[in-house]
């Protein structure tokens, strides 16, 4: 079985932060990672906590390292440049987000399962919204040529879509890029122009259940980077569970990437 | 080395059960992990006698310098762990304790002869204490019940059986004293304290399974005094666990009586966590004479 | 305004007994305390039949999240209390509650009876659940000792009772419920959970008390676990407590069946902390209904 | 009863953080505490937090705030810009001297009883070991005049002498700075040459006993500035007490400055 998965050392290192990088609503926080592998999997996360100080926020967190799917990986002289885009949403994002150059990110990964090919005759199809779109940047790298469509908020939010090389189909829920649309209904008129695709898709559980919704009525198969509450990262405290065909499954192991057909139906 | 209830550990530093998969961390870490296994014997998550899929999600909270769960002991079942899981953990560099739960004393039984049977398995560990499943409160808090099923699959096993306490109980130390008479070979704490969290946005709980236990360093302080208790009390070895992070906090629990130690939570902040905590006691051990009789060198 | 146990509150939010001392902060902070008195009821800090000096320090713990303490009830006894304190306590802006533990039925009958029959005195506070003296362990985690000592001290005063419970027991509901039937008006919980440090140096216990009870964030998820357990099978009021540090943490002790809260180890990080809390709790209020009916306005 | 104790406000408030520097082995911290008193007293403190990420760091910990004796206090337009002097020892101290300018100080003081004016009769003498040199900085702005005796541990330590006007007699335990002595052996020369003095110390347990000890053998009148382990500064918590001869005090509420007489002897 040759899943997408590069390993991880098994054990906590620290990166040096090296870049810290506004972008509207989100942050892009690149650090190298001196002895971790150079070619993580696109959809595969590290588990990232700051090396410092990593507590005292809100409720006197956070206490346990968070997930990202890394966003980009260079190979750097004296590493790998990981870049994590990230949403401050919380303590640990808060956190995150204040890191200064020359800080310490400690991680392990890289973990999980990423993006699978796509199915032969089918061309790849991008879908993200909102922080969503991290672990699509790199994916587009491999598939320079597939079509990338993109959702956000608003403006401040659509500036993550500069990240992408080439021209990212943009709507956002105010209008205030693009047209004021959901990025399904962008997806939903891809399909129907052409649906010998397989669907990528990464963001908010609502956007994943409708491109579910939306792929598995044309029987389009579809690859959905997920979320869940993570402690862990790599099948350890069995809390990441997502219920699917087959029972509850560990989305750090067994996903992120879950091919959408194993999910159950909302109903 | 150390010897704990006669099986020759190449050091004092567990793993607390249900807090490392290594089935599935070989998965994410390779034959590395391996080459650098964390613990000095391994315990599996609990088992029971059928399959479970456990509590529905959301499982995890986080708490002030803790962690609350809500897993509900997810297993296979005794057949699929002796089927799938045991050849697996038998590839393991370091001995294997195997942990397991029952709904019942008879229940019990069944899986301490089946598990004890195998040449794989070193140590049985009698999880009594799982704030999770309602049993799990009768049998563990109370020192007649836990007399009971420990008498009940003592003679089935001539395997060390460890008996897992739980910190829910009024007296902890009068437990241990229990399950030490009733032919117990050593006794581990602490699991989880009950804990419960509230949905910010409704008002429910949060967790799945409504309450959880919390575990990490919000809990050392009191683990390490209900070690020092039960220690106080009974004559077989302590397996101190409880927020365990570094080599000072694995030194704390041997002074406080401990023979052995278990690291849970902290493997979440850090696979390696295991060796780093016996790489810092070997360090503090030379400035810091052990007490405890049990832990010494063999 | 809130009612609790029929005395008219200006909110629910207490201080925890032990810890805030309002004749030694208007020392540090003069009359503008009182001007901004962070709570809506004052609750002394225990009382004792003899005066006693507490233990000897060091006292204090920090762990994560949290703070060990081993005071031992230092206070001036009754007579003391009456005499010195109860005159300054009288000028607080709220009112009073004043908390007693006594090493039998016989002195906490003693306290009762005078303490109860000062018209300074709006409500009495039961001790019954201090780890750090032996008897809080032996009234506190038995559903029958409290009941013994509550219908001893019950006829001895009109005023409201309210007993504290202790976390260090197998099921704290169950206390919670024999006070009740013996009378008490409303329960509070939770008090320090039992606790320990080493020296870092020594290896021997820190604290001069040799354990102590943890307090603070650390302990908040314990705490709402034992408070709803307890909301759920009694009728009379709940005062939750245990780490409680923002409007949103009173709030879900108050979602889990608490009346009324207490702020304890918060008010070490701030003295209006009180305040703060029933601030925050106000506007969340506005947003998340309350739902439990004892904290109803009146 | 006129006690040296200026009036804190009632709650925590969050000062910013104008200068940090450093001091051979110490920080000089100042922050611009906007609403709080404008004098405090020589010989109180204040109770400090980092305002963001107190906690994370050794055994998840800070949590609760630590107590620092103000070393000066300068009123400025838009507050009064205090200074502390610190020691980096442990998860709290280490935090803050992370503190950066802008960065938010919380603060709960002044607090306690500062020192007392000496005697009638007697010329003050200040006396300090370490990082208990911090309040006498501002005791001696009101005392000019008087004679300063100061030990380090060595010349990094040492640096912190420069700080007081005029000159300090300074001894190391290294001798790299001053003679090689202890200040207590400074301070038997003092009192030898001229018993009728106000002796002022701060410094380490041993030092402060050596103090009491020497004043007590003369019948000199001494005010030692005292530590021991506080969780709240203003008398809530009893934990910071020490024994004297009318049992244990609070440290927080009767101190930090007891009289030398109200304590117990070693023995
Ligand atoms: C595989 C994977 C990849 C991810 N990739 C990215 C990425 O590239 N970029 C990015 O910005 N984010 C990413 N995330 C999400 C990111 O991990 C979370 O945003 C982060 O963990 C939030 O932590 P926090 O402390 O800031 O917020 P939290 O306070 O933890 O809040 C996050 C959510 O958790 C819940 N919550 C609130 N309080 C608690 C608590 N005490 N305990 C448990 N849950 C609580 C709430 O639902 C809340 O909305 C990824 C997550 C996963 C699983
Ligand atoms: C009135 C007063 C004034 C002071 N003024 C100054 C000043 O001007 N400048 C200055 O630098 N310092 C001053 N201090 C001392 C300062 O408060 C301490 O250095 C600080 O609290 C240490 O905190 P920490 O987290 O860095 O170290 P900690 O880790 O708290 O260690 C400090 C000491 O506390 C003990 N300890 C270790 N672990 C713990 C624990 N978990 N819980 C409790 N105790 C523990 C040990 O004895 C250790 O040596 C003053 C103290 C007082 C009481
Ligand atoms: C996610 C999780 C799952 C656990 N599962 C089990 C289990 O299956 N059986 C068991 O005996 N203990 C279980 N425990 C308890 C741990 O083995 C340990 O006793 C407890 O977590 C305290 O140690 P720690 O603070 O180092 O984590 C679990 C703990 C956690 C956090
Ligand atoms: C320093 C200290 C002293 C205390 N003294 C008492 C006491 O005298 N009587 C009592 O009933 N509880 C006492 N308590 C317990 C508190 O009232 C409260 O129940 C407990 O601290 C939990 O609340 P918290 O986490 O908000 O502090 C004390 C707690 C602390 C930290
Ligand atoms: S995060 Fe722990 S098992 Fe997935
Ligand atoms: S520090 Fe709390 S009473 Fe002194």
């Amino acid at each position: 079985m040759s899943e997408p998965r590069t390993l991880a050392p098994p054990e906590r290192r620290v990166a040096q932060v090296s870049g810290v990088e506004r972008l509207g609503a989100y942050d892009l926080i690149t650090a190298v990672d001196p002895t971790g592998p150079t070619e993580p999997c696109p959809g595969q996360f590290y588990m990232l906590a700051a090396d410092d100080a990593w507590g005292g926020g809100e409720d006197e967190r956070p206490y346990l390292p968070r997930a990202f799917s890394y966003a980009r990986a260079r190979v750097e002289p004296d590493g790998v440049a990981l870049s994590f885009l990230l949403e401050a949403i919380g303590p640990g994002t808060e956190r995150l987000a204040l890191l200064a150059p020359d800080e310490g990110l400690a991680l392990v990964g890289p973990l999980g399962v990423g993006f699978r090919p796509a199915v032969d005759g089918t061309r790849p199809l991008l879908v993200g919204g909102g922080i969503g779109v991290a672990p699509l940047l790199c994916w587009h790298e491999e598939l320079p040529d597939a079509a990338v469509l993109l959702g956000f908020r608003g403006a401040s939010h659509a500036q993550a879509a500069a990240l992408f090389a080439g021209e990212p189909q943009v709507v956002t829920d105010d209008g205030s890029v693009g047209r004021q649309a959901l990025v399904t209904e962008l997806l939903a008129a891809e399909l129907d122009a052409d649906p010998a695709v397989t669907v990528y898709a990464c963001g908010p559980p609502a956007m994943l259940e409708a491109v579910r919704a939306l792929c598995a009525e044309r029987d389009v198969p579809a690859q959905l980077a997920m979320e869940s509450g993570m402690a862990c990262g790599f099948g350890a405290c069995f809390g990441c569970v997502v219920p699917t065909r087959d029972g509850y499954v560990r989305l750090c192991v067994d996903g992120p990437v879950l091919d959408s057909s194993v999910l159950e139906t909302a109903a | 080395m150390i010897e704990l209830c006669g099986v020759s550990l190449r050091g004092p530093v567990l793993n607390g059960s249900g807090t490392f998969d290594a089935i599935a961390a070989r998965r994410a870490f390779g034959d590395a992990l391996l080459e650098r296994f964390p613990f000095d014997a391994f315990v599996s998550k609990t088992i029971t006698v059928e399959p479970r899929q456990g509590n529905p999600p959301p499982r995890l909270w986080e708490t002030a310098g803790g962690l609350i769960n809500s897993i509900g002991l997810p297993n296979k079942g005794l057949r699929g762990f002796i089927d799938s899981d045991l050849p697996q953990l038998a590839e393991l560099p370091v001995p294997l304790i195997v942990s397991v739960m029952g709904f019942s004393g008879d229940e019990l039984a069944a899986l301490v002869a089946a598990v004890g049977e195998r040449d794989e398995v070193s140590m049985l560990e009698l999880n009594v204490s799982c704030p999770n499943v309602e049993t799990g409160l009768v049998m563990g808090a109370e020192p007649a019940e836990t007399a009971r099923v420990v008498e009940q699959v003592r003679p089935l096993s001539a395997k060390p059986l460890i008996v897992k306490l739980t910190p829910n109980a009024t007296e902890p130390a009068a437990v241990a004293v229990a399950a030490q008479d009733a032919g117990a070979d050593a006794v581990s704490l602490v699991n989880t304290v009950k804990g419960m969290a509230i949905h910010p946005e409704t008002g429910e709980p949060w967790l799945g399974g409504r309450t959880g236990g919390v575990s990490g360093a919000a809990i050392r302080a009191v683990a390490l005094e209900q070690v020092a208790a039960v220690a106080a009390r009974v004559e077989i070895a302590v397996i101190g666990m409880g927020g365990i992070a570094s080599g000072r906090h694995a030194a704390d629990f041997i002074a406080a009586g401990a023979s052995a130690v278990a690291i849970g939570t902290e493997s979440f902040r850090d696979p390696a966590a295991g060796l780093r905590v016996a790489t810092e006691l070997a360090e503090l051990s030379l400035t810091r004479a052990p007490r405890s009789p049990a832990s010494t060198t063999v």
